[in-house]
Protein backbone atom coordinates (compact mmCIF):
# COMPACT_ATOMS: atom_id res chain seq x y z
CA UNK A 1 0.00 0.00 0.00
CA UNK A 2 0.64 3.81 -0.45
CA UNK A 3 1.87 5.50 2.76
CA UNK A 4 2.35 8.70 3.10
CA UNK A 5 3.39 11.36 5.27
CA UNK A 6 3.04 15.39 5.54
CA UNK A 7 4.33 17.80 7.55
CA UNK A 8 6.62 17.53 10.50
CA UNK A 9 6.09 13.85 9.88
CA UNK A 10 7.06 13.82 6.85
CA UNK A 11 10.12 15.90 7.64
CA UNK A 12 11.26 13.48 10.58
CA UNK A 13 10.20 10.12 8.23
CA UNK A 14 12.55 11.90 5.47
CA UNK A 15 10.29 11.39 2.87
CA UNK A 16 6.75 12.11 1.65
CA UNK A 17 5.52 8.59 0.41
CA UNK A 18 6.40 4.77 0.07
CA UNK A 19 5.54 1.89 -0.94
CA UNK A 20 4.80 -0.58 2.08
CA UNK A 21 4.31 -4.37 2.08
CA UNK A 22 2.68 -5.30 5.31
CA UNK A 23 0.42 -7.85 6.57
CA UNK A 24 -0.44 -5.30 9.36
CA UNK A 25 -3.82 -6.21 10.41
CA UNK A 26 -4.86 -2.24 11.93
CA UNK A 27 -3.04 0.84 11.25
CA UNK A 28 -1.56 0.35 15.44
CA UNK A 29 0.21 -2.51 14.01
CA UNK A 30 1.60 -0.72 10.62
CA UNK A 31 3.10 1.93 13.11
CA UNK A 32 4.70 -0.76 15.38
CA UNK A 33 6.10 -2.36 12.07
CA UNK A 34 7.37 0.90 11.02
CA UNK A 35 8.95 2.09 14.41
CA UNK A 36 10.87 -1.48 14.72
CA UNK A 37 12.41 -0.81 11.09
CA UNK A 38 14.22 2.38 11.56
CA UNK A 39 15.39 5.37 14.10
CA UNK A 40 13.56 7.94 11.88
CA UNK A 41 10.19 6.35 12.29
CA UNK A 42 10.34 6.07 15.55
CA UNK A 43 11.16 9.28 16.11
CA UNK A 44 8.01 9.81 14.02
CA UNK A 45 6.20 8.07 15.90
CA UNK A 46 7.14 8.71 19.38
CA UNK A 47 3.91 10.39 20.36
CA UNK A 48 0.75 8.84 18.79
CA UNK A 49 -1.31 11.84 20.29
CA UNK A 50 -0.24 14.20 18.31
CA UNK A 51 -0.77 12.44 15.24
CA UNK A 52 -3.64 11.14 12.87
CA UNK A 53 -4.14 8.98 10.34
CA UNK A 54 -6.33 8.87 7.27
CA UNK A 55 -7.18 5.81 5.57
CA UNK A 56 -7.53 5.98 1.29
CA UNK A 57 -8.13 9.92 1.83
CA UNK A 58 -10.65 10.23 4.94
CA UNK A 59 -9.92 10.74 8.67
CA UNK A 60 -9.52 7.59 10.57
CA UNK A 61 -8.03 6.20 13.96
CA UNK A 62 -5.17 3.76 15.08
CA UNK A 63 -7.77 0.80 15.74
CA UNK A 64 -9.29 1.18 12.19
CA UNK A 65 -8.54 -2.26 10.02
CA UNK A 66 -6.32 -2.12 6.79
CA UNK A 67 -8.24 -4.73 4.82
CA UNK A 68 -8.65 -3.07 1.42
CA UNK A 69 -6.80 0.36 2.09
CA UNK A 70 -4.72 1.05 -0.57
CA UNK A 71 -3.68 4.59 0.68
CA UNK A 72 -2.53 5.46 4.53
CA UNK A 73 -1.47 9.31 5.40
CA UNK A 74 -0.02 9.95 8.99
CA UNK A 75 0.13 13.95 9.90
CA UNK A 76 -0.19 16.12 13.25
CA UNK A 77 -3.28 17.99 13.61
CA UNK A 78 -4.55 19.96 10.66
CA UNK A 79 -3.86 24.02 11.04
CA UNK A 80 -5.98 25.62 8.30
CA UNK A 81 -7.69 28.74 8.06
CA UNK B 1 -21.33 25.64 -4.16
CA UNK B 2 -17.90 25.59 -5.35
CA UNK B 3 -14.17 24.20 -3.93
CA UNK B 4 -11.31 25.67 -4.67
CA UNK B 5 -7.55 24.81 -4.03
CA UNK B 6 -4.72 26.76 -5.69
CA UNK B 7 -1.01 27.91 -4.82
CA UNK B 8 -1.85 31.16 -6.82
CA UNK B 9 -3.82 34.74 -5.38
CA UNK B 10 -7.40 34.57 -5.70
CA UNK B 11 -9.25 37.94 -6.36
CA UNK B 12 -11.00 38.53 -3.01
CA UNK B 13 -13.12 41.16 -4.24
CA UNK B 14 -14.12 39.97 -7.53
CA UNK B 15 -15.28 36.67 -5.62
CA UNK B 16 -17.15 38.32 -3.39
CA UNK B 17 -19.01 39.99 -6.07
CA UNK B 18 -19.65 37.08 -7.91
CA UNK B 19 -20.88 35.07 -5.22
CA UNK B 20 -23.24 37.71 -4.17
CA UNK B 21 -24.61 38.15 -8.18
CA UNK B 22 -25.25 34.29 -8.29
CA UNK B 23 -26.87 34.42 -4.87
CA UNK B 24 -30.73 34.01 -6.24
CA UNK B 25 -33.30 34.23 -3.41
CA UNK B 26 -30.47 34.62 -0.38
CA UNK B 27 -31.16 38.01 1.64
CA UNK B 28 -27.52 36.80 3.44
CA UNK B 29 -24.13 36.81 1.97
CA UNK B 30 -21.40 36.46 4.89
CA UNK B 31 -17.43 36.40 3.49
CA UNK B 32 -14.72 35.58 5.80
CA UNK B 33 -10.97 35.62 4.67
CA UNK B 34 -7.95 34.68 6.55
CA UNK B 35 -4.92 36.70 5.70
CA UNK B 36 -1.27 35.87 6.88
CA UNK B 37 -0.11 37.76 9.94
CA UNK B 38 2.79 38.39 11.34
CA UNK B 39 4.35 35.43 13.70
CA UNK B 40 3.43 36.36 17.57
CA UNK B 41 7.02 36.07 18.19
CA UNK B 42 9.33 37.57 16.11
CA UNK B 43 9.16 38.77 11.87
CA UNK B 44 7.66 36.10 9.89
CA UNK B 45 8.87 36.22 6.67
CA UNK B 46 7.50 33.24 4.50
CA UNK B 47 4.74 30.92 6.06
CA UNK B 48 4.25 27.77 3.87
CA UNK B 49 0.90 25.52 3.44
CA UNK B 50 1.42 22.01 3.16
CA UNK B 51 -1.83 19.97 2.19
CA UNK B 52 -2.66 16.71 1.37
CA UNK B 53 -4.05 16.84 -2.73
CA UNK B 54 -6.92 14.91 -3.08
CA UNK B 55 -8.11 14.67 0.18
CA UNK B 56 -7.82 18.38 0.49
CA UNK B 57 -10.61 18.96 -2.16
CA UNK B 58 -12.77 15.38 -0.83
CA UNK B 59 -12.71 17.18 2.83
CA UNK B 60 -13.75 20.55 1.98
CA UNK B 61 -16.57 19.17 -0.35
CA UNK B 62 -18.03 17.53 2.56
CA UNK B 63 -17.60 20.08 4.76
CA UNK B 64 -19.71 22.79 2.67
CA UNK B 65 -22.16 19.77 1.88
CA UNK B 66 -22.81 19.34 5.15
CA UNK B 67 -23.33 23.24 6.02
CA UNK B 68 -25.53 23.61 2.69
CA UNK B 69 -27.81 20.57 4.21
CA UNK B 70 -28.24 21.76 7.93
CA UNK B 71 -28.45 25.34 6.78
CA UNK B 72 -30.42 25.30 3.80
CA UNK B 73 -28.09 27.63 2.50
CA UNK B 74 -28.49 28.56 -0.83
CA UNK B 75 -24.52 28.55 -1.99
CA UNK B 76 -21.71 28.06 -0.56
CA UNK B 77 -18.11 29.01 -1.77
CA UNK B 78 -14.18 27.98 0.10
CA UNK B 79 -11.06 28.83 -1.87
CA UNK B 80 -7.69 28.00 0.09
CA UNK B 81 -4.48 28.37 -1.13
CA UNK B 82 -1.15 26.43 0.02
CA UNK B 83 2.39 27.05 -1.51
CA UNK B 84 4.80 30.16 -0.22
CA UNK B 85 2.64 32.86 1.51
CA UNK B 86 3.73 36.18 2.78
CA UNK B 87 2.20 38.43 5.63
CA UNK B 88 -0.42 40.16 4.17
CA UNK B 89 -1.56 37.43 1.60
CA UNK B 90 -4.82 36.19 2.09
CA UNK B 91 -4.40 32.18 2.37
CA UNK B 92 -8.57 31.78 2.32
CA UNK B 93 -12.29 32.12 2.00
CA UNK B 94 -15.59 31.42 2.75
CA UNK B 95 -18.70 32.46 1.42
CA UNK B 96 -22.66 31.62 2.55
CA UNK B 97 -25.99 32.72 1.32
CA UNK B 98 -28.91 31.96 2.69
CA UNK B 99 -32.42 33.77 3.18
CA UNK B 100 -31.73 35.05 6.87
CA UNK B 101 -28.57 36.14 8.43
CA UNK B 102 -28.50 33.87 11.22
CA UNK B 103 -27.83 31.07 8.90
CA UNK B 104 -25.29 32.66 6.90
CA UNK B 105 -23.62 33.68 9.92
CA UNK B 106 -23.72 30.42 11.50
CA UNK B 107 -22.93 28.59 8.10
CA UNK B 108 -20.00 30.44 7.43
CA UNK B 109 -18.47 29.96 11.46
CA UNK B 110 -19.34 26.10 10.96
CA UNK B 111 -16.91 26.54 7.72
CA UNK B 112 -14.60 27.88 9.09
CA UNK B 113 -14.16 25.58 12.43
CA UNK B 114 -14.11 22.76 10.59
CA UNK B 115 -12.15 23.60 8.10
CA UNK B 116 -9.24 24.41 10.85
CA UNK B 117 -8.97 21.10 12.20
CA UNK B 118 -10.70 18.82 9.98
CA UNK B 119 -9.49 19.87 6.24
CA UNK B 120 -5.74 18.71 5.56
CA UNK B 121 -3.57 21.61 6.08
CA UNK B 122 -0.35 22.61 7.70
CA UNK B 123 1.13 25.57 8.66
CA UNK B 124 5.00 26.53 8.72
CA UNK B 125 6.05 30.07 9.86
CA UNK B 126 9.76 31.12 8.49
CA UNK B 127 10.97 34.27 10.34
CA UNK B 128 13.40 36.48 8.93
CA UNK B 129 16.45 34.87 10.93
CA UNK B 130 15.91 31.54 8.76
CA UNK B 131 14.39 29.80 11.79
CA UNK B 132 11.11 27.43 10.78
CA UNK B 133 8.38 25.84 12.85
CA UNK B 134 4.98 24.04 11.74
CA UNK B 135 2.42 26.25 13.85
CA UNK B 136 1.01 23.86 16.31
CA UNK B 137 -2.93 22.98 16.42
CA UNK B 138 -4.97 24.85 19.42
CA UNK B 139 -6.87 23.33 21.90
CA UNK B 140 -9.74 25.99 21.21
CA UNK B 141 -9.51 25.41 17.40
CA UNK B 142 -10.72 21.86 18.20
CA UNK B 143 -13.05 22.81 21.22
CA UNK B 144 -14.90 25.16 18.54
CA UNK B 145 -15.92 21.59 16.88
CA UNK B 146 -17.73 20.85 20.03
CA UNK B 147 -20.63 23.78 19.47
CA UNK B 148 -22.07 22.19 16.42
CA UNK C 1 -14.14 52.78 10.68
CA UNK C 2 -15.86 54.26 7.42
CA UNK C 3 -19.77 54.83 7.73
CA UNK C 4 -21.51 55.47 4.77
CA UNK C 5 -25.72 56.37 4.32
CA UNK C 6 -26.32 56.73 0.53
CA UNK C 7 -28.96 56.30 -2.28
CA UNK C 8 -26.70 55.30 -4.83
CA UNK C 9 -25.67 51.67 -5.12
CA UNK C 10 -22.38 50.49 -4.09
CA UNK C 11 -19.55 48.32 -5.16
CA UNK C 12 -19.42 45.17 -2.77
CA UNK C 13 -16.70 43.85 -4.26
CA UNK C 14 -14.61 46.68 -4.40
CA UNK C 15 -15.73 47.98 -0.82
CA UNK C 16 -14.81 44.40 0.42
CA UNK C 17 -11.08 44.18 -1.37
CA UNK C 18 -10.04 47.75 -0.40
CA UNK C 19 -11.58 47.09 3.30
CA UNK C 20 -9.76 43.84 3.20
CA UNK C 21 -6.25 45.50 1.77
CA UNK C 22 -6.69 47.88 4.22
CA UNK C 23 -6.26 45.82 6.80
CA UNK C 24 -3.54 45.60 8.21
CA UNK C 25 -2.50 43.68 11.40
CA UNK C 26 -5.89 41.95 10.87
CA UNK C 27 -5.69 38.54 10.66
CA UNK C 28 -9.56 37.88 9.86
CA UNK C 29 -11.85 40.27 7.77
CA UNK C 30 -15.69 39.17 7.64
CA UNK C 31 -18.48 40.90 5.62
CA UNK C 32 -22.11 40.94 5.65
CA UNK C 33 -24.11 42.04 2.84
CA UNK C 34 -27.89 42.50 2.66
CA UNK C 35 -29.92 41.92 -0.45
CA UNK C 36 -33.84 42.55 -1.19
CA UNK C 37 -35.45 39.05 -1.40
CA UNK C 38 -39.23 38.57 -2.54
CA UNK C 39 -41.78 39.47 -0.19
CA UNK C 40 -42.66 36.64 1.31
CA UNK C 41 -46.23 36.80 0.57
CA UNK C 42 -46.69 38.03 -3.21
CA UNK C 43 -44.26 39.62 -5.67
CA UNK C 44 -42.61 42.44 -4.19
CA UNK C 45 -41.94 44.96 -7.14
CA UNK C 46 -39.90 47.50 -5.07
CA UNK C 47 -38.41 48.14 -1.70
CA UNK C 48 -38.82 51.68 -0.20
CA UNK C 49 -36.18 52.22 2.40
CA UNK C 50 -36.97 55.40 4.81
CA UNK C 51 -34.01 56.68 7.03
CA UNK C 52 -33.56 60.41 9.88
CA UNK C 53 -30.78 61.55 7.83
CA UNK C 54 -28.42 63.13 10.68
CA UNK C 55 -30.09 60.53 13.33
CA UNK C 56 -28.94 57.46 11.34
CA UNK C 57 -25.17 58.38 10.73
CA UNK C 58 -25.09 59.14 14.42
CA UNK C 59 -26.66 56.14 15.28
CA UNK C 60 -24.72 53.71 13.03
CA UNK C 61 -21.12 55.60 14.28
CA UNK C 62 -21.78 54.70 17.63
CA UNK C 63 -22.56 51.46 16.81
CA UNK C 64 -19.36 50.94 14.94
CA UNK C 65 -17.56 52.58 17.33
CA UNK C 66 -18.41 49.99 20.39
CA UNK C 67 -17.84 47.09 18.06
CA UNK C 68 -14.61 48.54 17.69
CA UNK C 69 -13.87 48.84 21.12
CA UNK C 70 -15.46 45.35 22.46
CA UNK C 71 -14.04 43.62 19.92
CA UNK C 72 -10.42 45.29 19.22
CA UNK C 73 -11.42 45.54 15.88
CA UNK C 74 -8.60 46.83 13.15
CA UNK C 75 -11.19 48.33 11.01
CA UNK C 76 -15.13 48.25 10.69
CA UNK C 77 -17.35 49.43 7.41
CA UNK C 78 -20.90 49.98 7.53
CA UNK C 79 -22.23 51.44 4.51
CA UNK C 80 -26.53 51.35 4.34
CA UNK C 81 -28.40 52.72 1.27
CA UNK C 82 -32.05 54.34 1.11
CA UNK C 83 -34.87 55.21 -1.57
CA UNK C 84 -36.05 52.57 -3.88
CA UNK C 85 -34.56 49.46 -4.32
CA UNK C 86 -35.98 46.53 -6.47
CA UNK C 87 -35.44 42.59 -5.41
CA UNK C 88 -31.96 41.34 -6.13
CA UNK C 89 -30.20 44.99 -4.96
CA UNK C 90 -27.69 44.98 -2.04
CA UNK C 91 -29.07 46.99 0.78
CA UNK C 92 -26.53 47.38 2.73
CA UNK C 93 -23.12 45.77 4.06
CA UNK C 94 -21.10 45.59 6.86
CA UNK C 95 -16.86 44.80 7.30
CA UNK C 96 -14.92 43.97 10.64
CA UNK C 97 -11.94 43.06 10.55
CA UNK C 98 -9.76 41.29 13.75
CA UNK C 99 -6.19 39.87 14.77
CA UNK C 100 -8.86 36.52 14.94
CA UNK C 101 -11.86 34.88 13.90
CA UNK C 102 -13.97 34.89 16.71
CA UNK C 103 -14.11 38.69 17.59
CA UNK C 104 -14.27 39.27 13.53
CA UNK C 105 -17.48 37.21 13.28
CA UNK C 106 -18.92 38.17 16.36
CA UNK C 107 -18.49 41.85 15.87
CA UNK C 108 -19.95 41.22 12.51
CA UNK C 109 -23.00 39.75 14.08
CA UNK C 110 -23.64 42.50 16.80
CA UNK C 111 -23.51 45.49 14.07
CA UNK C 112 -26.24 43.37 11.89
CA UNK C 113 -28.31 42.58 15.39
CA UNK C 114 -27.97 46.53 16.62
CA UNK C 115 -28.36 48.13 12.82
CA UNK C 116 -31.39 45.86 12.53
CA UNK C 117 -33.24 47.54 15.78
CA UNK C 118 -31.15 50.52 16.95
CA UNK C 119 -30.71 52.27 13.31
CA UNK C 120 -33.12 54.40 12.10
CA UNK C 121 -34.80 53.08 8.78
CA UNK C 122 -37.79 51.38 7.96
CA UNK C 123 -38.70 49.63 4.77
CA UNK C 124 -41.95 49.41 2.96
CA UNK C 125 -42.61 46.63 0.56
CA UNK C 126 -44.70 47.34 -2.39
CA UNK C 127 -46.16 44.48 -4.10
CA UNK C 128 -46.47 44.06 -8.30
CA UNK C 129 -50.37 44.95 -7.97
CA UNK C 130 -49.83 48.15 -5.68
CA UNK C 131 -50.15 46.92 -2.73
CA UNK C 132 -47.92 48.83 -0.30
CA UNK C 133 -47.07 47.57 3.79
CA UNK C 134 -44.17 49.16 6.29
CA UNK C 135 -42.52 45.45 6.92
CA UNK C 136 -42.90 44.98 11.03
CA UNK C 137 -39.91 44.81 13.15
CA UNK C 138 -39.48 41.11 14.18
CA UNK C 139 -39.66 40.02 17.90
CA UNK C 140 -36.59 38.17 17.40
CA UNK C 141 -34.71 40.64 15.94
CA UNK C 142 -35.11 43.10 19.42
CA UNK C 143 -34.92 39.57 21.31
CA UNK C 144 -31.02 39.31 19.55
CA UNK C 145 -29.62 42.35 21.34
CA UNK C 146 -29.76 40.55 24.44
CA UNK C 147 -27.37 38.24 23.89
CA UNK C 148 -24.51 41.39 23.38
CA UNK D 1 -39.57 72.52 18.68
CA UNK D 2 -39.34 70.75 15.33
CA UNK D 3 -41.55 67.50 15.73
CA UNK D 4 -40.74 64.74 12.89
CA UNK D 5 -42.77 61.78 11.50
CA UNK D 6 -41.46 58.86 10.01
CA UNK D 7 -42.91 55.77 8.28
CA UNK D 8 -46.24 55.17 8.98
CA UNK D 9 -46.42 57.65 11.74
CA UNK D 10 -45.61 60.48 9.19
CA UNK D 11 -48.41 58.89 7.14
CA UNK D 12 -50.90 59.24 9.74
CA UNK D 13 -50.26 62.66 10.84
CA UNK D 14 -49.57 63.72 7.10
CA UNK D 15 -46.37 65.26 6.95
CA UNK D 16 -43.23 64.67 7.47
CA UNK D 17 -41.82 67.68 10.06
CA UNK D 18 -43.64 70.94 11.45
CA UNK D 19 -42.46 73.22 14.28
CA UNK D 20 -45.03 73.06 17.70
CA UNK D 21 -45.14 75.65 20.35
CA UNK D 22 -45.59 73.74 23.70
CA UNK D 23 -45.27 73.97 27.16
CA UNK D 24 -45.50 70.24 27.86
CA UNK D 25 -42.67 69.02 30.24
CA UNK D 26 -42.65 65.54 28.87
CA UNK D 27 -42.79 63.51 25.82
CA UNK D 28 -45.54 61.88 27.40
CA UNK D 29 -47.13 65.67 27.55
CA UNK D 30 -46.27 66.30 24.37
CA UNK D 31 -48.15 63.30 23.04
CA UNK D 32 -51.23 63.88 24.64
CA UNK D 33 -51.81 67.25 23.53
CA UNK D 34 -51.34 66.40 19.71
CA UNK D 35 -53.67 63.57 20.37
CA UNK D 36 -55.87 66.37 21.46
CA UNK D 37 -55.52 68.49 18.53
CA UNK D 38 -57.06 66.57 15.55
CA UNK D 39 -57.93 63.09 15.01
CA UNK D 40 -55.20 62.22 12.51
CA UNK D 41 -52.46 63.05 15.70
CA UNK D 42 -54.76 60.40 17.83
CA UNK D 43 -54.72 58.22 15.27
CA UNK D 44 -50.97 58.12 14.64
CA UNK D 45 -50.46 58.08 18.41
CA UNK D 46 -53.08 55.30 19.29
CA UNK D 47 -50.36 52.33 20.64
CA UNK D 48 -47.63 54.04 22.03
CA UNK D 49 -46.28 50.40 22.49
CA UNK D 50 -45.79 50.62 18.54
CA UNK D 51 -43.93 54.28 18.91
CA UNK D 52 -40.44 55.04 19.85
CA UNK D 53 -39.24 58.45 19.98
CA UNK D 54 -35.74 60.42 19.41
CA UNK D 55 -34.69 63.52 21.89
CA UNK D 56 -32.32 65.69 19.34
CA UNK D 57 -31.47 62.14 17.66
CA UNK D 58 -30.84 59.95 20.34
CA UNK D 59 -33.47 57.31 21.43
CA UNK D 60 -35.24 57.79 24.58
CA UNK D 61 -38.46 57.11 26.16
CA UNK D 62 -41.79 58.50 26.67
CA UNK D 63 -41.36 59.87 30.41
CA UNK D 64 -38.00 62.11 29.09
CA UNK D 65 -38.08 65.62 29.89
CA UNK D 66 -38.63 67.83 26.73
CA UNK D 67 -36.86 70.89 28.17
CA UNK D 68 -33.61 72.35 26.15
CA UNK D 69 -34.59 69.50 23.50
CA UNK D 70 -34.74 71.15 19.95
CA UNK D 71 -35.80 68.03 17.82
CA UNK D 72 -38.24 65.42 18.55
CA UNK D 73 -39.22 62.62 16.66
CA UNK D 74 -41.75 59.79 16.31
CA UNK D 75 -41.48 56.36 14.47
CA UNK D 76 -42.33 52.99 14.33
CA UNK D 77 -39.97 49.88 15.68
CA UNK D 78 -37.04 50.29 13.13
CA UNK D 79 -36.51 47.46 10.68
CA UNK D 80 -32.49 48.33 8.70
CA UNK D 81 -30.30 45.76 7.63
Amino acid sequence: MDVMYFAWVRERVGLPKEKVETSAATVAELIEELKSREDRYAAAFADLSALRVALDQELSDFDAPLEGVREVAFFPPMTGG
Amino acid sequence: MKIVVQEAPFDFGAEAQAFSDAAKGAGAVVTFTGVVREADAGAMAVMEIEHYPGMTEKALEKIAAEAMTRWSLTDALVIHRHGRLVPGDQIMMVATAARHRVAAFEAAEYLMDYLKSRAPFWKKEILDDGAAAWVDAKDEDEDALSRW
